[in-house]
């Protein structure tokens, strides 16, 4: 194996989970699932970004944010706008006093499009900002924090909080956010119609796409020294920093990088849902966002994505069948994960899967077991996975 | 309190007060190059403190460290230990999650930046330095064992070899042999007679039959303040420090 | 999916006269005469005997509290129209969804219904936020909504069925009154910061400027849940204004008027007009610290006409004699009889036909009394103003003519 | 526009804000007592402190209808009663929580926080399939409704008086506790050094599980109190989650003084931009406040000085 397929998928294991992901996405799903399936279950890869980001972040760095909500928003917002602008030309708003400008402007007596909305009219422009804004909003608060020492716990709260005030102030400026109801009613990109049963498809193998290259980067980045000095420095801070390493330049890098793969998956969430809204930025789905890793495992790319399908399948599932028993359902679980299986679905692979597998392949071949040191000098990798 | 100086580590007037209470109060301490100093002193003398002020974990009130005559005071701990200080905890601390391996890796002094560290790579170079600090302190059978599964001992070389793997021109090492057994002290007292050989040690320890037995000059530290210091007979003939020691 | 079929259909014969002594006097229809292929063109779930419609509201989450009348009253006329031989002779099937409060959610499920399920109707949405979540999901998919909620209008959509009211129907004529009746010159507003008390407030505002010759010494938003407003009070008391106006809605609702009772501002000082409360909110709130004060609604439970009398016989046979009827469940009330009529006017199923159908449809056992539906796809419908009293119920003061609806007011923007 | 008032108006008015903020100040500092002792004793995140809240509040409506069905002249009188009530029904939940979960989770801190806000979603729905999803009051007696009138223009609530005197009596209780019980005495020792204090015979895990429990019984009360000013519904609690955290934290996690100070600065600064600011920008400012303040002095407002280990 070459490095840089060492780099981007790990060891063999980690390539043939990859490409089983893959398999899964681009091949099971697509044939096995109805249009309107199929596109819930691109709305889920979307959160699965924000669970991958987390996986770098919390599972790597040790570093917990309640708010990563923001940053999917950020990325869905900036998304939205450049659409909104697009559904908004002046022949389909002309009954509104001010033609031209969105629906919502208008009905909040709003005469002129606001300044910070004109750039958004650029497509190249929107796209950059989906990674550029997360990522500055991200620095400010990391710099902020991380250069001061704030973490664990106190970081966790300050972001809630952040969400929160995020929350309330796209809520409190109606006329330039679209308020609680969110921006809605978005229809195409670059005249190209994002509701067609084609749209979705495509949108669906993007969001694939898109997401199997994050985890490839995501690899690249933990795979890397920078991957060891984040595990070690979730480990001992103390450690990192007397071995001559600026820990909080670390810290703050890794929150901008989940941080503009949270935003990814917010534009992608706009472009196969149609809308966005406070309530996808606030405290609730920051923390479900928390849950969706946890379940994965933590320190689990490919787990993220396994976590965060299941539990929204799950959602959608149970909430048709027992609306009522959802909460305990999700409560249930928060619990359940947490106390009995930190490592989430990825620990419970590694620990009985995988040796059954392994055991199974060995009384299969009837072959000697696999050379120790071999294993070994993969083991940094292998952890990766 | 300019004073420029041909000494490794001068440290002048240095005072640290928590809640008024001096914890490090007026101490003056010089340390040549290629030196080995061991302090000792009983609990709460402010041994570990000094370390700390020197290495920037603990910020002075006042004072001054100065390192090959730059002000190490109000640096940041990273920016020190990248001007030649390196420094080891009392409990090892060290990966116990990555290998041995792993672990000095980590410590090699390249790549230290963001992009530097995502650009990294384990050159031949590297290998070697890897090789040659794992069998300079015993670990070159382990280098494949995660940390969590290394004796105390073995921790504790381990993070010897991590200070190692930076090069310092100046070593500080806080009880290097605690939990170590009488074997292993003499491997390490070893060892640290190697390593002095080309740079400056400071030393605390407790285990006085291991302090004689690498000491060249000894500094007494009670109360913050230095009670005495020259060589391992002076200091155990000197009155006050039987009293100290005594309880008197 | 949770089906109420079972329940529905095959209600027991006492429930079944009980019901149909509270209908509604609409002939009965044979299916026979209209078959399958016929009536239904576009492939909705319709069989011989059975049309399914879904319905899409809060059961979880912070807007239950609001959204459970509607589904009451929506399951009530619902089973009413199956007990007197359904629609077009096919007994009505419902499929629930749980919005949970959560737009996104509603954005799904209302695909799920119209993709999936391929439902006829859908009764459902509350907050505006709900609709507007939904709303270009039914235009694209060619569903159609029976939204119940009073709402802040400015929308007008092919595949919507609006049977609360626009605000203009439900503002000027208030403010006409209590500015008549109060010689009322100064208005404080105060709303929940979403868009239906926002706008509200705007044409409130329009009208007590132009119109009233009045001033609004004050007006201001605040968040969804908030519960302390000692500092608005205060700011009240400062500016003296001869009429509170109040579009508070959830739990911030209860605090508010408990405190405004706590800090001395009751009915026998201070005039107060609110168009968010009903007997629904009275229930949380409490009647005691409302006495006196006005709400403006086009229904109060306590309407005294025959058709409302049935009307609420029939719902507490089913809910309990505690439970309450507020306006909005009123206004759900309405959306499956529309719906049925409009269906039979139109002899299909086909939603074009349906919507094409609808204007003009005259409802003359609503138990707000008569409604008729507008082109727009909203109801003509009266304005009340209530006084609250201590028992949770409004005593009627007054009583608008037919307003008719205009979502986009001319004047009010 | 204010020259158009009389100076004793606008005294009155100033009266009476200040009041407003003394009343939020009580609020928010009942809502984080019992927080701060969990967290800051005891190192654990309890985000269904909410919950525990509504429990309280949820015990108070019950007493209030069980009165009312069964002795309707002792409706003047119960809500003293149904305090106490909220305390041990909400104390007990938290004696049972501590036994069931908690106790697996010390020196995880972040994984208490996602554990209990797991239980806090159960709680929740718990309390919609017991109690409904409609927000409920209980019928409170008439001596708290009402203000008292001091003079002719300054009105003083009655219900935020009582908020006020029950903070001030349960924050001496919790301090008398802590600083002059020997039961207190075993808790600080048991936060300073666990190792040391089971070493000298005190049993930690029964120190734990009280502490816990008293921490949930006062947020009990905390929920019994509001039911004055509010109402209670199933996600109640989650509305308050947010402000209390922010409370303890921004006072600096360990320290009671720190905990009274910081609800006192919130408070103060919430009332007065709200009085000057439209309702939800006051809001949103007073939190960018503290969060501003927090990234400049992270260990809140005051940290207690130990040496860093």
């Amino acid at each position: 194996m070459n490095t840089l397929q060492k780099r981007l998928f790990g060891s063999k294991e980690g390539l043939l989970g990859t490409l089983f992901l893959a398999l899964i996405l681009v091949v099971v799903l697509p044939l096995t699932l109805d249009i309107f399936r199929l596109n819930l279950m691109g709305k889920y890869l979307t959160y699965a970004f924000v669970a991958v980001g987390l996986v770098l972040l919390w599972g790597n760095a040790g570093v917990l944010s309640l708010g990563q909500g923001v940053f999917f928003g950020l990325g869905g917002y900036c998304m939205a706008m450049f659409l909104k602008l697009e559904a908004s030309d002046p022949i389909t708003t002309k009954i509104q006093s001010t033609p031209g400008i969105p629906d919502f402007m208008d009905w909040n007596q709003i005469t002129a499009l606001p300044a910070f909305w004109v750039p958004f009219k650029s497509f190249p422009f929107a796209t950059l900002a989906i990674l550029i804004v997360p990522a500055v909003i991200a620095y400010v608060v990391g710099a902020a924090m991380f250069k001061r020492r704030v973490g664990g716990v106190y970081f966790a709260v300050i972001t809630q909080a952040i969400a929160l005030i995020v929350s309330l102030g796209i809520d409190g400026n109606q006329g330039l956010t679209g308020g609680r109801n969110g921006i809605t009613d978005l229809r195409t990109l670059l005249g190209w119609d994002i509701r067609t049963t084609f749209g979705q498809y495509t949108l669906y193998f993007t969001s694939v796409a898109l997401l199997l290259g994050v985890i490839m980067l995501s690899r690249w980045v933990l795979s890397s020294k920078m991957g060891r000095i984040l595990n070690a420095m979730s480990e001992k801070e103390d450690r990192v920093r007397f071995s001559g390493y600026d820990v909080s330049d670390f810290k703050i890098f890794i929150f901008c990088l989940a941080a503009m793969i949270s935003g990814i998956g917010g534009a992608m969430f706009v472009l196969q849902v149609g809308f966005i809204s406070p309530s996808l930025v606030g405290i609730v789905p920051s923390i479900e966002m928390v849950i969706f890793a946890a379940v994965g495992g933590k320190r689990s790319l490919l787990g993220a994505v396994y976590g965060t399908l299941l539990v929204n399948t799950g959602k959608s599932l149970f909430s048709e069948t027992f609306p009522q028993l959802w909460l305990y359902a999700m409560g249930g679980l928060f619990i359940l994960v947490v106390v009995l299986m930190p490592n989430g679905l990825a620990g419970l692979w590694d620990d009985y899967a995988k040796p059954w597998l392994h055991g199974a392949k060995k009384r299969l071949m009837e072959r000697p077991p696999v050379d120790v040191g071999e294993t070994k000098s993969n083991a940094p990798l292998a952890k990766i996975i | 309190m300019s004073s420029n100086t041909d000494y490794l580590l001068a440290i002048e007037d240095l005072t640290v007060s928590f809640d008024g209470f001096k914890a490090v109060d007026s101490l003056n301490l010089y340390l040549d190059q290629n030196e080995l100093r061991v302090i000792i002193g009983p609990n709460g003398a402010g041994k570990t403190t000094v370390l700390d002020l020197i290495c920037g974990k603990t910020r002075a009130t006042s004072g001054s460290v100065k390192f090959k005559n730059r002000e190490m005071l109000g640096m940041p701990e990273h920016s020190i230990v990248r001007s030649g200080i390196g420094r080891k905890f009392q409990t090892p601390s060290i990966y116990e999650n990555l290998t041995v391996y792993e672990n000095l890796e980590v410590s090699f002094p390249r790549g230290r930046g963001v992009f530097g560290a995502l650009t990294f790579k384990t050159t031949t170079e590297v290998e070697q330095r890897i090789q040659s600090v794992a069998e300079t302190t015993f670990l070159q059978d382990y280098l494949h064992t995660e940390g969590a599964f290394l004796s105390h001992g073995q921790k504790q070389w381990l993070e010897i070899g991590m200070l190692l793997m930076q090069e310092p021109e100046l070593m500080m090492l806080d009880e290097p042999v605690a939990g170590m057994s009488p074997a292993e002290r003499e491997q390490t007292a070893e060892l640290l007679k190697r390593i002095s050989a080309d740079r400056s040690i400071l030393v605390i320890e407790h285990d006085m039959e291991f302090v004689s037995r690498i000491a060249k000059k000894v500094t007494v530290l009670h109360l913050g303040k230095i009670l005495a210091e020259g060589s391992m007979d002076e200091i155990h003939n000197n009155q006050m420090v039987q009293d100290v020691y005594l309880g008197h | 999916m949770k089906t109420l079929r079972s329940t529905l259909c095959y209600s027991t014969a006492a429930l079944c006269a009980l019901l149909v002594s509270g209908l509604p006097n609409i002939s009965l229809i044979a299916s026979e005469s209209f078959p399958t292929a016929k009536v239904n063109t576009t492939g909705l779930a319709v069989t011989d005997t059975e049309v399914t419609v879904g319905q899409l509201h809060s059961a979880t989450g912070t807007m239950a509290i609001s959204e459970t009348g509607s589904i009451q009253a929506e399951q009530l006329a619902i089973e009413q129209i199956n007990a007197m031989g359904g629609v077009l002779g096919r007994k009505i099937k419902i499929i629930v969804e749980d919005g949970a409060s959560d737009w996104p959610t509603f954005a799904e499920k209302a695909k799920k219904l119209l993709v999936n399920d391929k439902v006829a109707a859908v009764m459902g949405c509350w907050t505006s936020a709900s609709r507007k979540a939904v709303l270009p999901v039914f235009e694209k998919e060619n569903g159609m909504l029976y939204y119940p909620t009073f709402y802040e209008g400015l929308e007008q959509s092919k595949n919507v069925i609006y049977t609360g009211q626009e605000a203009t129907q439900q503002i000027i004529a208030g403010l006409d009154w209590i500015a008549k009746e109060k010689k009322a010159k100064t208005f404080y507003l105060i709303g929940s910061d979403y868009i239906w008390p926002r706008t509200s407030s705007k044409i409130a505002r329009k009208h007590i400027e132009n119109v009233l010759k009045g001033t609004v010494v004050g007006e201001e938003f605040y968040a969804l849940g908030h519960t302390q407003f000692g500092s608005l009070i205060n700011k009240i008391k400062l500016k003296k204004p001869d009429v509170i106006y109040a579009i508070v809605v959830g739990g911030s609702n209860v605090s508010f008027y408990k405190q405004l009772k706590a800090a001395g501002i009751t009915s026998d000082k201070q005039t107060l007009l609110t168009i968010s409360v009903t007997e629904d909110e009275v229930l949380g709130i409490g009647g005691e610290n409302l006495t006196g004060f006005y709400s403006a609604m086009k229904y109060f439970q306590s309407l005294d006409n025959p058709n409302n009398k049935k009307f609420v016989a029939a719902f507490k046979a089913k809910y309990g004699v505690k439970s309450v009827i507020g306006d909005v469940t009123q206004a759900a009330y309405l959306g499956p009889w529309l719906w049925k009529m409009a269906v039979e006017k139109a002899g299909s199923f086909d939603i074009d036909k349906v919507a094409a159908a609808s204007p003009d449809i005259e409802f003359k056992e609503a138990p707000e009394g008569y409604v008729k539906l507008h082109n727009n796809h909203h109801l003509w419908s009266k304005l009340r103003i209530g006084q609250w009293a201590t028992d949770g119920q409004a005593k009627v003061l007054y009583e608008s003519g037919l307003i008719e609806p205009d979502p986009f007011p001319k004047g009010y923007q | 526009m204010m020259l158009a008032y009389t100076t004793s108006e606008l005294t009155s008015i100033f009266t009476m804000q200040g009041f407003a903020g003394l009343s939020l100040f009580s609020v928010l500092l009942l809502m984080a007592l019992g927080l701060a002792i969990i967290f800051g004793q005891m190192g654990v995140i309890n985000m269904a402190h909410g919950e525990f809240m509504a429990a309280g509040a949820y015990t108070v409506y019950l007493c209030s209808t069980l009165t009312a069905k069964f002795a309707p002249a002792f409706q003047p009188y119960y809500f003293l009663f149904a305090i106490v009530a909220a305390f041990f029904v909400s104390g007990s939940l938290g004696l049972l929580v501590e036994w069931g979960l908690i106790r697996f989770l010390y020196k995880r801190p972040l994984d208490t926080l996602l554990a209990t806000w797991g239980l806090s979603l159960i709680m929740q729905q718990t309390f919609r399939s017991t109690f409904g999803a409609r927000e409920v009051t209980p019928t409170l007696p008439d001596w708290l409704m009402g203000s008292f009138k001091p003079t002719e223009t300054i009105d003083i609530p009655i219900n935020g008086v009582f908020v006020m005197g029950l903070t001030l009596f349960i924050t001496a209780a919790v301090m008398f506790f802590t600083f002059k019980t020997r039961a207190g005495l075993r808790m600080r020792a048991t936060v300073q050094n666990r190792m040391m204090s089971g070493a000298v015979g005190i049993n930690t895990k029964v120190v734990d599980r009280l502490t816990f429990a008293i921490g949930c019984g006062i947020a009990g009360v905390a929920g019994a109190a509001f039911t004055t000013i509010g109402s209670t519904g199933p996600d109640s609690g989650s509305r308050y989650i947010v402000d209390t955290f922010l409370v303890v934290v921004f006072g600096g996690a360990a320290s009671m003084l720190g905990t009274v100070a910081s609800a006192f600065g919130i408070a103060q600064t919430q009332s007065i931009s709200e009085f000057f600011l439209q309702g939800t920008m006051g809001k949103v400012t007073t939190l960018l406040a503290i969060v501003i303040i927090l990234m400049i002095r992270p260990q809140g407002l005051f940290a207690s000085k130990v040496r860093r280990a």
